[in-house]
C-alpha cells in the first residue's frame, strides 16, 4: 500500500521519541559541563612529562633530553635544548636534563608516537581537553614547567599502564643495582689485582650504558613489544 | 597470471618495433614494472585492456615519481699485475657519472574480470625541464582522467592526448610543481616555536639581528633553570 | 539601570566593570527577591545564549562539530543548535579543519558576509596554526592570519566536549563585553573595519600571505642545535 | 563499449542540449555548500533545471599529504593516514600497514590479523551508517536519520577510543601488528555492540528503506553502467551497485578474510537507491564477519616480535598495497630507496577516483538530483584532495 513505508518510518520515530523519556538506551545526551565525561583509560590528548616527585618536579623529571621524541614527532611540535650541566635524577645519578622542553599544542596531533619511542618512560599522554583559550602564542606553547606532572598524576589517569611502567622501571633499577654490585665486586677483585699491576682502568658502571645515549644512537634497551601498554 | 617477462614477450611479438624493458623491483613485493616507449604506449595499453587472457580492464592507480639528477660514483676495481712479478696490485678507479633526471608516470593495472594484477606500466619523460610529455592513457582508461591531471598539476608532466589537462588541486595561476623534489615552498615562516632541521633554517631568516649584549627577545618567559 | 525580569546571571558571569552596585549588594537584593540587571547585561546575556554557528565544515574537525550538534552532545543546550547554511544569518564561524591556501579567500569572504556581531572559533590544530600539516605548501598557517579569532580550541580533533567548552568560553567572553568603552566588542569599536581584505591567489602563495592589521607573530629565537 | 561515452563532454552533452534548446546557466555549487560534504565544488551548467555539464573542482582541502609522507618517517606517516578519510581511520591505517609490510616483507601475527578484520568491519559499519544518514540529509530528511546514525557512531567510537585512545584518529596499526592488545573486556563490549547492531539496522531500514518518498527520489537517479564503472576505476559499493562482483576481500583475499563466510551484495540498476541498498546489505554481512572474527579471535602476540618501531628502513624497492575500504579500494604505493622515509608516497584515494564518473551520472538529471548523486558517491574531502 502506498504510504505504508512512510507510516512505518513514523512509527520508528515515535518509538524513539517516547523511548527517550524512559529508555536509557534511547536517551543518549551527556550533560557535559555539569557532568564530566568518564574518559577511558587509554584516552590521550596532549603529552606531559613525568616527574618522580611532586614537590620538586623540575629536579626529578625522568626526561634526560635525549631528543628522540623531538626527532620522531611527525609534525615536529617538540623542542628540546639540553642542559650544559648535569643534575642528580631521582636515583641520585647525575644526568643531563632538558633546559628547555616546549610542546606546541597548536600543532600537536596527539598521535602518541613520542610516548612510544621514549626509552625512559618520561613522556606520557595527558587527558585534559578543556584548554580552549583566547590567545594563541602564549597559551598554546607549553614549556617544561607546565608540562611536568608527577607520577601520581600519571597513575591517576592511566592506572594500568602506569603500574606496568613502574614495575618495569623498578625491575630495571634492580637489575642495574645488581649489575653495579657485581661490577663493584669485580672492581674490588680487579683492584686487588691492580695492587700488583698498577694503572688498571676501572670498569665502567653498567648503569651508564643504559642511560647514556644522547643524540644519534638508538635507544639502549628497547622495550619488549609485549610490555607496550596493553590498556583498553 | 602471466609473469611480466611473458607479457613483454607477447607484446614484442604483437608490436615488433616497440621498445620494452622490464623494470625489476628488488624488494620483497616483487611487483615488477614494464617500461614502455611513447610511440606504442597507447596501442599497448589498449591491447592489454582488451586481450582476453589478461583483460586488464581497470587502471586503479596512476602516479608520478620525480627522479632528480643524481651523481653516481662508480668504483671499478682492477688488478694491475706487478711487473716485478710480485702479487698483483688492486687499483680502484672512481668515475663520476651524472645520471640524468626524469619524471616517471606509473600505472597500476588490475583485472576486475579475472581478479588478477597488478601489471605495472611505466612511462618516462626525456628530462625534467623541456621534454616532459608522455602519451595520455585516458582514452584507454577513464580512470586516468583525474589522476593524470593530478600528475600534471603536482609534477609537471604533460599528457599528450588528454582531453582536459588543467591544474586540479592547486589554483590555476600557480606557477610551480610542488611534488618535485627540488620544489622550494614560499617563505611564510614567522612563528615557529619548535623548529629543527629545515624548519629552523627557514625560521632563522625571520629572526631579528642579535643585539650585542642584551639577551635575545623571547615571546614566552624563558623557563627558570633549576 | 533598568529592572527587568530576566534570569539572574550566575555570579561567575558577572561583567567585570559595574561601578554602581557591588556583587554583594546584588546578592543581597536577590535574596529579597529583587532581580537587578542592566541593559548591558541583557544585551550580552541574550547575545551569548543565541550564538548561531555557520553550517560550515572544512575537514576532520567538522565531523566532531556535527557530532557535537547531534543527540549525544546536543549543542542545543547552549543555544547554538541552529546551524545556518547562509553566512547572512550566522553569528559564529567555527573554522573546523585545515584551511588551505586555496580555501582561505573563501573563508575570509564568508566572514565578511556575516553580519555583526560575529565571532570566530578556530577549532583544532589546523585552524589555529596549520597543525600537523603546517609545513606543507598549500596549508595556511592559521586562520588568524586573515580574520580575528576569539577562541582557540587545540586538539586534533578536539572532542565534542572540548568544542562545547570552547563555546562556553566564548559565551563568557561575550558576557564580559561592555557596550561602550575599551571593553566593547570589536564590532562596536570605531576602529574596526568590519570588512577584511580577501587575499588573492598569487603565482606561488597567497597575496598577501597574511593581513598585517590582524596578525603579527612574536619572534621567538631558537638556538642552533648542538 | 562506445568510445564516445568514455570521453568527457562526449555524446551525452550534445544530446541533452539539443533536446531542450534552452539558454544555459552556470551555477557554482560549493566550496561552501551544505550538500557538498565538505569543501567540494561543482561548476554545473544548467539548461532549465537539467544538468548539461558538470565540472568538479578539487583542491580546497589539498593539504599536501603526499609531500609530507615523503618528509616524515614510515612510522610518522601512520597518524597522517588517519586524516585521509577521517570517517574510517582504521582501514586507512590497515591499507598503509599492508603496503609497508609488502615493501619490507614483514609478517603479521594471527591475532593482529583478526583484530584488524574486526576493526575494519566496525569501520565499515560506522562509515556506511554515517553515509546513509548524510545521504538522507541530502534527500531532505533533515536531521532524524543522521541523528540515529550518529547515535550508533558514538557507540563504535567509544570502542575505538577505549582501544586506541582517540575517537577518530586512532593511529592504531603498526607494521607487523597492532599497537595495543585488546583486553577481554573490550572484546566483550564489541560482542555486545555487534549483537545489538542488527536490531539498529532493522530500525534504520524500517525508517528509510521502504519509504516511498526516498524510493521516488532515488530510484532511477544517477544510473551508472557497469562497463563505464570498471573503465573509470570505480571501486567499492559504487561498483557493486552496478552489478559487478568485485570485492577485494574476496579477490585479493588479504588478511584472514578467506576464513570467513560472507556474501558480496550486488545491485542491479546502478542508481542511487542501489548504492544505498548495497551499503545496507554490506553492513549485514559485516555483522556476520564480525561475529565469526570475534568467535575465532586467537591468542598470541599482537605484534611480530621482530618488527621494528624506530629506525625502520625497508630495502630499496617498491610496493602497492590495497584493501577494500568502506569507500572502495584504498591503496598505498610506496617507493623506497633504503632511507628512513619513502622516496615516493602515494595514496590511491577511492572517493577521488569514484568522482571521475560524477559528470556521467549527473548529465540529464535535475540539479537537486546532483546533490543526492554526489551524496551516494560517498566522498570525504580529506581523501579526495589529500
Amino acid at each position: 500500500m502506498l504510504g505504508s513505508g512512510l507510516l512505518q518510518g513514523l512509527a520508528v520515530t515515535a518509538k524513539n521519541f517516547v523511548g527517550s523519556f524512559h529508555d536509557p538506551a534511547r536517551y543518549t545526551t551527556v550533560e557535559y559541563p555539569e557532568v564530566k565525561p568518564a574518559l577511558p583509560e587509554a584516552y590521550r590528548n596532549f603529552p606531559f612529562l613525568v616527574s618522580e616527585n611532586a614537590t620538586d618536579p623540575m629536579g626529578t623529571l625522568r626526561c634526560v633530553a635525549c631528543q628522540i621524541c623531538e626527532k620522531e614527532c611527525p609534525p615536529q611540535c617538540i623542542y628540546i635544548e639540553k642542559s650544559k650541566d648535569k643534575k642528580p635524577d631521582a636515583a641520585g645519578k647525575p644526568q643531563i636534563y632538558p633546559a628547555i622542553f616546549a610542546i606546541d599544542t597548536s600543532v600537536c596531533m596527539s598521535c602518541q608516537i613520542c610516548v612510544e619511542v621514549c626509552p625512559f618512560d618520561a613522556i606520557k599522554m595527558d587527558q585534559v581537553f578543556e584548554i580552549a583559550t583566547t590567545t594563541r602564542f602564549e597559551a598554546l606553547l607549553l614549556n617544561r614547567e607546565q608540562l611536568a606532572k608527577p607520577n601520581s598524576y600519571y597513575h591517576g589517569i592511566h592506572p594500568t599502564e602506569a603500574a606496568e611502567v613502574d614495575a618495569r622501571l623498578a625491575a630495571d633499577r634492580k637489575a642495574a643495582e645488581e649489575k653495579a654490585q657485581a661490577a663493584a665486586a669485580a672492581k674490588a677483585a680487579a683492584a686487588a689485582a691492580a695492587a700488583a699491576k698498577a694503572a688498571s682502568p676501572a670498569p665502567k658502571a653498567p648503569d651508564e650504558s643504559r642511560r647514556s645515549p644522547q643524540g644519534e644512537g638508538g635507544p639502549p634497551t628497547p622495550k619488549p613489544q609485549s610490555e607496550r601498554g596493553a590498556v583498553s | 597470471m602471466e609473469s611480466i617477462e611473458q607479457i613483454r614477450d607477447r607484446l614484442l611479438a604483437r608490436f615488433p618495433g616497440a621498445q620494452l624493458a622490464v623494470v625489476a623491483n628488488p624488494g620483497p613485493a616483487a611487483q615488477h614494472g614494464l617500461l614502455l616507449d611513447h610511440e606504442h604506449a597507447a596501442a599497448i595499453a589498449l591491447f592489454l585492456r582488451d586481450d582476453p587472457v589478461l583483460r586488464l580492464d581497470q587502471c586503479t592507480n596512476v602516479t608520478g615519481i620525480d627522479w632528480p639528477e643524481k651523481e653516481i660514483v662508480e668504483t671499478v676495481k682492477s688488478s694491475v699485475p706487478d711487473p716485478a712479478g710480485g702479487p698483483a696490485k688492486i687499483v680502484e678507479t672512481k668515475t663520476k657519472r651524472l645520471q640524468p633526471g626524469c619524471l616517471e608516470v606509473v600505472y597500476h593495472l588490475y583485472s576486475v574480470q579475472h581478479g588478477h594484477g597488478p601489471v605495472i606500466l611505466r612511462l618516462r619523460t626525456g628530462n625534467r625541464t623541456d621534454a616532459v610529455s608522455v602519451p595520455s592513457l585516458t582514452p584507454v582508461w577513464r580512470a586516468c582522467e583525474f589522476q593524470e591531471r593530478e600528475v600534471f598539476d603536482l609534477f609537471g608532466v604533460t599528457f599528450a592526448g588528454h582531453p582536459d589537462l588543467r591544474r586540479i588541486l592547486m589554483w590555476d595561476g600557480f606557477k610551480d610543481f610542488p611534488m618535485r623534489k627540488d620544489y622550494v615552498e614560499p617563505d611564510d615562516y614567522e612563528w615557529e616555536p619548535t623548529p629543527h632541521g629545515a624548519v629552523l633554517e627557514k625560521a632563522k631568516v625571520h629572526y631579528p639581528a642579535p643585539a650585542p649584549a642584551a639577551p635575545a627577545p623571547t615571546a614566552v618567559p624563558p623557563p627558570a633553570a633549576g | 539601570m533598568s529592572d527587568a525580569p530576566t534570569p539572574p546571571p550566575s555570579p561567575a558571569h558577572q561583567p567585570a566593570s559595574l561601578p554602581a552596585i557591588t556583587d554583594a549588594e546584588r546578592a543581597e537584593l536577590r535574596r529579597h527577591g529583587i532581580l537587578l540587571t542592566s541593559l548591558q547585561e541583557l544585551y550580552t546575556w541574550g547575545n551569548s545564549h543565541s550564538v548561531w554557528p555557520l553550517n560550515f565544515g572544512l575537514a576532520c574537525c567538522a565531523i566532531e562539530m556535527i557530532a557535537a550538534s547531534m543527540a549525544k552532545f546536543d549543542i542545543a543546550r547552549f543555544g547554538s543548535e541552529v546551524f545556518r547554511p547562509s553566512p547572512r544569518q550566522a553569528d559564529l564561524l567555527i573554522v573546523s579543519g585545515t584551511v588551505t591556501k586555496k580555501m582561505a579567500p573563501q573563508v575570509v569572504r564568508l566572514w565578511n558576509q556575516m553580519p555583526e556581531p560575529k565571532y570566530c572559533i578556530a577549532m583544532g590544530a589546523c585552524a589555529i596554526s596549520g597543525g600537523p600539516f603546517k609545513q606543507g605548501y598549500n596549508v595556511l598557517k592559521g586562520i588568524d592570519r586573515f580574520i580575528p579569532v576569539d577562541i582557540y580550541i587545540p586538539g586534533c580533533p578536539p572532542r565534542p566536549e572540548a568544542l562545547l567548552h570552547g563555546l562556553v568560553q566564548l559565551q563568557e567572553k561575550i558576557k564580559g563585553f561592555t557596550i561602550k568603552g575599551p571593553d566593547a566588542p570589536r564590532h562596536l569599536q570605531k576602529a574596526d573595519a568590519g570588512e577584511y581584505p580577501v587575499p588573492e591567489f598569487g603565482a606561488r602563495d597567497l597575496e598577501p600571505p597574511h593581513n598585517p592589521a590582524v596578525w603579527s607573530a612574536p619572534t621567538l629565537v631558537r638556538a642552533e642545535k648542538s | 563499449m562506445n568510445p564516445e561515452l568514455l570521453t568527457p563532454g562526449g555524446a551525452n552533452v550534445r544530446a541533452v542540449h539539443d533536446a531542450f534548446h534552452g539558454d544555459l546557466l552556470e551555477v557554482s555549487m560549493g566550496p561552501h555548500h551544505p550538500s557538498t560534504h565538505g569543501v567540494f565544488r561543482m561548476i554545473v551548467t544548467l539548461d532549465g533545471e537539467r544538468i548539461v555539464k558538470l565540472k568538479p573542482v578539487f583542491g580546497y582541502l589539498h593539504r599536501n599529504h603526499e609531500k609530507l609522507g615523503e618528509t616524515v618517517s614510515y612510522l610518522g606517516s601512520m597518524p597522517y593516514t588517519d586524516r585521509l578519510d577521517y570517517l574510517s581511520a582504521m582501514t586507512n591505517n590497515w591499507a598503509y600497514a599492508i603496503a609497508v609490510e609488502k615493501l619490507a616483507g614483514q609478517p603479521v601475527p594471527e591475532r593482529a590479523e583478526y583484530v584488524r578484520v574486526i576493526l575494519a568491519e566496525l569501520t565499515r559499519l560506522l562509515n556506511h551508517t554515517c553515509l546513509a544518514g548524510f545521504l538522507m540529509q541530502d534527500c531532505g530528511c533533515s536531521g532524524t536519520p543522521l541523528m540515529y546514525a550518529f547515535r550508533e557512531r558514538e557507540k563504535i567510537l567509544d570502542l575505538f577510543e577505549s582501544l586506541s585512545g582517540s575517537r577518530m584518529m586512532c593511529n592504531y596499526q603498526r607494521f607487523g601488528g597492532c599497537r595495543v592488545d585488546p583486553t577481554p573486556a573490550w572484546v566483550d563490549a564489541t560482542r555486545t555492540l555487534v549483537g545489538n547492531y542488527g536490531a539498529f539496522l532493522d530500525e534504520f531500514e524500517a525508517l528509510l528503506t521502504g519509504n516511498e518518498i526516498i524510493m521516488a527520489r532515488t530510484q532511477g537517479v544517477g544510473v551508472l553502467s557497469a562497463a563505464l564503472a570498471i573503465n573509470a576505476g570505480v571501486t567499492g559499493p559504487m561498483l557493486r551497485a552496478t552489478g559487478v562482483a568485485s570485492d577485494l576481500r574476496k579477490s585479493d583475499a588479504y588478511g584472514v578474510y578467506p576464513r570467513f563466510q560472507f556474501r558480496v551484495p550486488l545491485g542491479a540498476h546502478g542508481d542511487v537507491y542501489d548504492r544505498y541498498m548495497v551499503r545496507v546489505l554490506e553492513m549485514r554481512e559485516s555483522i556476520r564477519i564480525l561475529e565469526q572474527a570475534l568467535a575465532g579471535l586467537p591468542g598470541g602476540p599482537i605484534m611480530d616480535p621482530k618488527a621494528k618501531l624506530r629506525g625502520f628502513r625497508p630495502k630499496a624497492g617498491e610496493a602497492y598495497g590495497r584493501i577494500e575500504g568502506p569507500k572502495g579500494e584504498i591503496g598505498f604505493y610506496l617507493v623506497s630507496d633504503g632511507g628512513p622515509n619513502p622516496l615516493r608516497y602515494r595514496v590511491r584515494p577511492p572517493s577521488f577516483i569514484n568522482l571521475t564518473v560524477l559528470e556521467d551520472m549527473c548529465l540529464g538529471q535535475t540539479v537537486a538530483d546532483a546533490v543526492i548523486i554526489l551524496g551516494s558517491v560517498d566522498i570525504v574531502l580529506g581523501e579526495v584532495d589529500r
